[in-house]
């Protein structure tokens, strides 16, 4: 079992009366990368708490590299959903500060995040505060704030979903180089079929709440990945075959 | 027509200048004038009515003659001024310090939260009237006991407040930082110190202000020289305008000290600045 | 003549109010045992006594707030000066009834003089310090002390030991020293050249007494009925003060050897007469206050002469005038 | 297979359930003992002190002497508790009227923000030592001086916090109520109170902490009853262990005002509720 | 001029030295369907915290129906954003919250709004404080706080970016529907090329920061629309246009 790096199993998530997860099985090699996709409040974002130790399942084991998953094993690089911007720390000091919080010397911090603000499409607001972004420049320094502190495990909950689709494409086409560079295992929730299939190499279906996993679907373009992969027939097959698998269910 | 409209452009830009400039001495008189008028109209009452109804100066003496009683035992004044702001000084140093380390430790141990925060409060209810005379029994009349009366009035309005403060962090950004591998002290410094401030400046102005009080309220407990020692042997003297004239000097030290913490907020949470100059705009 | 008609009852009685210099004590008796034996209702006064509180009763007579109020020719001859409505009606002591007092046990001082350097435990009254200064002066010492205000604390420093000492009426503090172990050494005003004083009197202002002459009558003779009952039969009236302020009286011992030291020394002259004042004392202490420079007027500017002390009291109340 | 699973769900069920029964109470037991445990260690050491030490009970009376003698005293204390609690009650009613209206008028107005803020902190600033006789002159010796004072006492901590937790509100929730067509008494009411309420408790509790003590020291002015004047007495009297018996007593009645501001902040805050069960669960 | 509901003239708007709006011109007429679609950062949302009256802008003229752009015309229903719900109401008293914040009774503000619950999926959340919503509810929440003001204009900002494609084409068949019943003057902010093509009579496209519009796109399809307009020619046609023009710009 040790050869992955994510092992959900049988895990289910009750908020007092409300069922939220049910008998998920997920399982993640080291390296993969994985996108799940599912409706509005089946339980993604619950997922990923569960996953980064920040809440306890009711059910069932969540195991990183074979130990249950809990916040201390410093695996994890967690986005959530919101942003989370802290209103009193400029954006520079707001992407450094998961560097900071791992005890990384705040100099050294601000120097690393820093280095990405070019890609980021952030630079000149380094001294702004979060209310002087706009949205989308929001998301990508929450997203900056993640991806600087280079952990084996990525989860990111809908880090493109506020972007247009131009600097989002650029977003995607950053993280699949990044990825294929560091290979870090990445977790994706999105709403986005066409990201799901350009990243990753498998799609996780989630039903309606309680959530659970109703299909697993390989993507077999080869790596890298380009902007020359959407017009592939097989990319096409494989976003019908998603769609397909949400509305199946969704609509019976 | 391009000249034209080239002229209509920069006649309006200068319109504009010309309107924020007028903005700003507005802006500066409208900060400045409201207490002083305020102040200026309270006063004149006063020493209208006291003139008017010829009020024995002893009830109630008239500002005039607080001002000019006041100046003429400036020197009086003064040499009892000095031990009041030391004390008040360093009492208020101690609380500061005790302030943030009780809230620490509040916020930081549920048990210490639930075991010492009543006797916190409890340390809040003792009449220090009633126990004036156990503290001089206990630590003779030196600055000790003045200090500790200062630290007792002006330690809980902080504690309570910065652990308000502590306690009103956004859960959210809490989890976010946990997840980031932030350990509770970091977690600490990095978000619910921050998130405290608002709290911490309510609560900072309340004890500020209780500071100066609490120094001339413990010299009547005992003590050699101070503005409490003045002004009781003045109301012993009957000379209610001495003892207004050392009200006044104490009013001032407090509202200074108040001022100063404006100037710290300005330094500690500059993005307040940031957002109020936006606001503005 | 108690047989007046009592038919009125407290319900057409006249409210008189009168303010305490201390906690109940022994210099109030004639004023509790009036009250305890129906003695003002029968004159027609619904008494109303003040307890002590931070506000002095000098101030609360001046300003008209009480009616009277116990007092003492120190503080009388000082608030005269600075132009406060402020009489004297009634001498309780006749003797001076305060001293300069320390510890039995300080071997270190066996006089005023060696009070130099020391710490005085004080009320913060003007006077004080300018009084202790001569003390110690007239019996050859600089008069260097160091003063510490302490309100009602006084005495309680110096029986701690925090404070060398202090001004206690031998009639109370004294006795209460002696009686908790820690006996004091007193060292008489009148022994370093200061003319005797009436150290508790009882006071009102010219205002009330020119709108109320007849209720100040019928109220100065109930006290003074009051205080001949004590004078005679000090055992009885101290069992009555004690039932009037049970709560606060609760050393049988220390107020009944107070009566009975009152009793023998304080509250008859030495004609037997009781409550009278003499023009003689008041004008002797305000000359030697003002000679000492100790006199001020309102504007705190020295008194360029002496004042008439004659218009400080008036014995025009008492039973009798 | 299938029924071991069961018995083992079964067993694992009710092993559940017997940890969430063992929670509630292990939480119960860690919310009460700590103050409970700790004031009984400070109590015993006090205890065993001035026995040991043979203090003189004027000087330091023991804790079993208090309680006996306050004990015997007891209709004494309570006709001098009623008073002071009248006091504190209509005096703290008055200040919690006052506050929400001087806030409310302080956040509408920015003119009387900067005109009313300094005279405001001004009036804290008097030591109300020194101005009680003059309470005693123009008031008299009845409920109202007192009343003012407690006022005076209780009304900046709740005032200044207030005002704090107005302006604390979220600019954005502001623009979003304001777009929402939203005139200014809306918004107040619908943003800017809600977003007060952390800071309107924090302050609450510091000013109600004050109230009784406030009472006790308009006593010392000047009163026909009271537990102020009643300490004052005994203090005269060298009962010490009766003014700590009254001193208790005003303690006790603080504390239990303290208490209730929690009761009320559940009442008036239920989201934070939900938001701790969550946490706790 | 008076037959435009909204007449944006020239309008530029700066942050300091930050130029975010250059000369912009948008016309709305009443009863139109307009998206507004550009890169991150361009000023979509500066632009309607103009519209609405919530800023001034530093040089132009906005006019709704005639009359200058103002916080107290009460035309104007704005959702932003953030979803801003208030963490110390209960979800029905925040969907609630737009017609209490109008005089509207609480009572009665509370029935309007819990009609609508069904509708956006948030059934049986009535109760729940926002913090137990997933983020795709909060969104929808927001939205039904808005429309349940029922104003004549209505200013949508990225109102769908948080939903799964299946609940997002719910929620835009509903609003769709619901424009043809009222005749709402609606401008859309929008990421997403289809949903703006579906939804709008003119696609307005922004230029990058400062932002100005660069072009505007009639969609030919006609109306009522439904789902099976996704598939036809025109529809792909006008997709394209859009897509192309926001690339054309952003990579000259
Ligand atoms: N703290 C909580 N308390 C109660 N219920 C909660 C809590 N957190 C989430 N839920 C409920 O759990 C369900 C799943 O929420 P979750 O945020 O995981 O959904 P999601 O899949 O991320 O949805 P979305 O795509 O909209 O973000 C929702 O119905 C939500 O109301
Ligand atoms: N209050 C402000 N102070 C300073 N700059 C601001 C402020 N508000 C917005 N900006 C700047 O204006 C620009 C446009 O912001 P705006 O929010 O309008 O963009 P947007 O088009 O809505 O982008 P997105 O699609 O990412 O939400 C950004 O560069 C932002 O940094
Ligand atoms: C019983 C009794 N003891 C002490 C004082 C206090 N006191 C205040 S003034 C004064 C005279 C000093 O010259 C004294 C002794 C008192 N009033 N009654
Ligand atoms: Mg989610
Ligand atoms: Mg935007």
């Amino acid at each position: 079992m040790t050869d992955l790096r994510l092992d959900i199993h049988g895990v289910g998530k009750s908020f007092g009366g409300l069922e939220v997860l049910r008998d998920l099985d997920l399982a993640v090699r080291p390296g993969e990368f994985a996108a799940v996709i599912g409706p509005s409040g089946s339980g993604k974002s619950t997922l990923f708490n569960l996953v980064s130790g920040l809440d306890t399942p009711s059910t069932g084991d969540l195991l990183i590299d074979g130990e249950p998953a809990d916040l201390r094993s410093g695996q994890v690089a967690y986005m959530p959903q919101k942003d989370l911007l802290f209103p009193w720390r400029t954006v520079l000091d707001n992407t450094a500060l998961g560097l900071e919080a791992q005890g990384v010397r705040r100099r050294e911090a601000r120097r690393r995040a820093g280095e990405l603000f070019g890609v980021f499409g952030l630079d000149g607001f380094q001294g702004s505060y979060p209310f002087q972004l706009s949205g989308g420049m929001r998301q990508r320094a929450a997203l900056l704030r993640t991806v600087v502190l280079e952990r084996p495990v990525l989860l990111l909950d809908e880090p493109f979903g506020a972007l247009d689709s131009l600097t989002r494409t650029e977003m995607q086409l950053w993280l699949a180089d990044m990825w294929q560079r560091y290979r870090w295992t990445v977790v994706l929730v999105t709403h986005d079929i066409r990201e799901a299939v350009l990243l990753a190499d498998t799609v996780h279906v989630l039903s309606p709440r309680p959530g659970t996993v109703i299909e697993r679907i390989q993507v077999p373009l080869p790596r890298p990945r380009g902007i020359d992969d959407l017009t592939e027939p097989a990319f096409a097959a494989a976003e019908r075959h998603v769609l397909g698998t949400l509305q199946g269910r969704l609509i019976p | 027509m391009a000249e034209h409209q080239g002229q209509e452009q920069q006649e309006q830009q200068r319109r504009q200048r010309r309107q924020r400039r007028r903005k700003t001495v507005r802006r500066a008189l409208t900060a400045v004038w409201p207490p002083v008028v305020l102040l200026a109209v309270v006063i004149a009452g006063w020493q209208v009515y006291t003139s008017a109804a010829g009020v024995d100066p002893a009830t109630l003496p008239s500002p005039a003659r607080v001002v000019a009683q006041g100046w003429a035992n400036r020197t009086d004044l003064w040499d009892n001024t000095v031990p009041t702001l030391q004390e008040t000084v360093l009492g208020f140093g101690v609380s500061f310090v005790a302030a943030w380390l009780v809230a620490i430790l509040l916020d930081f141990s549920p048990a210490a939260r639930r075991g010492m925060y009543p006797l916190l409060v409890a340390s809040q209810t003792i009449p220090i009237v009633a126990v004036a005379p156990l503290l001089i029994i206990w630590f003779g009349f030196g600055l000790l006991p003045k200090m500790l009366v200062v630290t007792l009035t002006t330690f809980f309005p902080l504690a309570a407040n910065l652990a308000a403060g502590f306690a009103s962090t956004d859960r959210e950004a809490m989890r976010l930082l946990r997840s980031l591998g932030a350990g509770r002290l970091r977690i600490f410094r990095l978000v619910r110190v921050p998130s405290a401030m608002p709290y911490f400046f309510a609560g900072l102005r309340v004890s500020i202000t209780y500071a100066v009080v609490g120094a001339v309220f413990a010299e009547y407990a005992g003590a050699e020289k101070g503005l409490g020692i003045y002004m009781q042997a003045q109301k012993s003297a009957f000379r209610t305008d001495l003892v207004f004239a050392a009200v006044a000097v104490t009013a001032g030290l407090s509202i200074a000290l108040f001022g100063a913490t404006y100037l710290l907020q300005r330094l500690v949470m500059p993005w307040e600045r940031a957002l109020t100059e936006e606001d503005r705009s | 003549g108690g047989s007046s008609s009592s038919a009125d009852g407290s319900g057409g009685a006249t409210r008189v109010t009168l303010a305490l210099d201390w906690t109940p004590n022994t210099n109030h008796t004639g004023i509790y045992v009036a009250q305890q034996l129906g003695w003002f209702k029968k004159a027609g006064i619904d008494l109303k006594i003040v307890p002590y509180g931070s506000t002095a009763p000098e101030t609360l007579i001046a300003n008209h707030k009480a009616d009277f109020g116990i007092s003492y020719q120190e503080g009388i001859t000082t608030a005269r000066a600075a132009g406060q409505d402020i009489t004297s009606v009634y001498a309780v002591t006749q003797k001076t009834d305060v001293t300069v007092a320390v510890r039995a046990n300080r071997t270190d001082i066996s006089s005023p003089k060696d009070l130099d350097g020391k710490t005085y435990a004080g009320f913060g009254a003007p006077y004080e310090k300018p009084l202790l200064q001569k003390v110690i002066q007239n019996a050859g010492g600089k008069g260097d002390f160091k003063e510490v205000t302490l309100n009602t604390s006084a005495y309680a420093a110096l029986y701690a030991g925090k404070a060398d000492f202090a001004m206690p009426e031998p009639t109370w503090e004294g006795l209460e020293a002696k009686l908790t172990g820690k006996p004091l050494k007193n060292f008489q005003l009148s022994d370093y050249g200061f003319p005797a004083i009436y150290s508790t009197v009882i006071a009102s202002s010219d205002q009330y007494l020119a709108k109320n002459p007849a209720i100040a009558k019928k109220f100065l003779a109930a006290v003074n009925k009051g205080y001949e009952y004590a004078a005679d039969n000090p055992d009885k009236a101290a069992d009555l003060l004690i039932k009037a302020n049970k709560s606060v009286l609760t050393n049988t011992e220390l107020v009944k050897e107070s009566e009975q030291l009152l009793a023998k020394d304080y509250y008859r002259a030495a004609d037997n007469s009781i409550g009278g004042q003499s023009k003689e004392r008041w004008q002797a202490f305000a000359d030697f206050e003002f000679k000492a420079g100790l006199l001020s007027d309102a504007n705190g500017k020295k008194l360029t002469k002496a004042p008439d002390a004659s218009t400080f009291f008036t014995t025009k109340f008492l039973p009798g005038q």
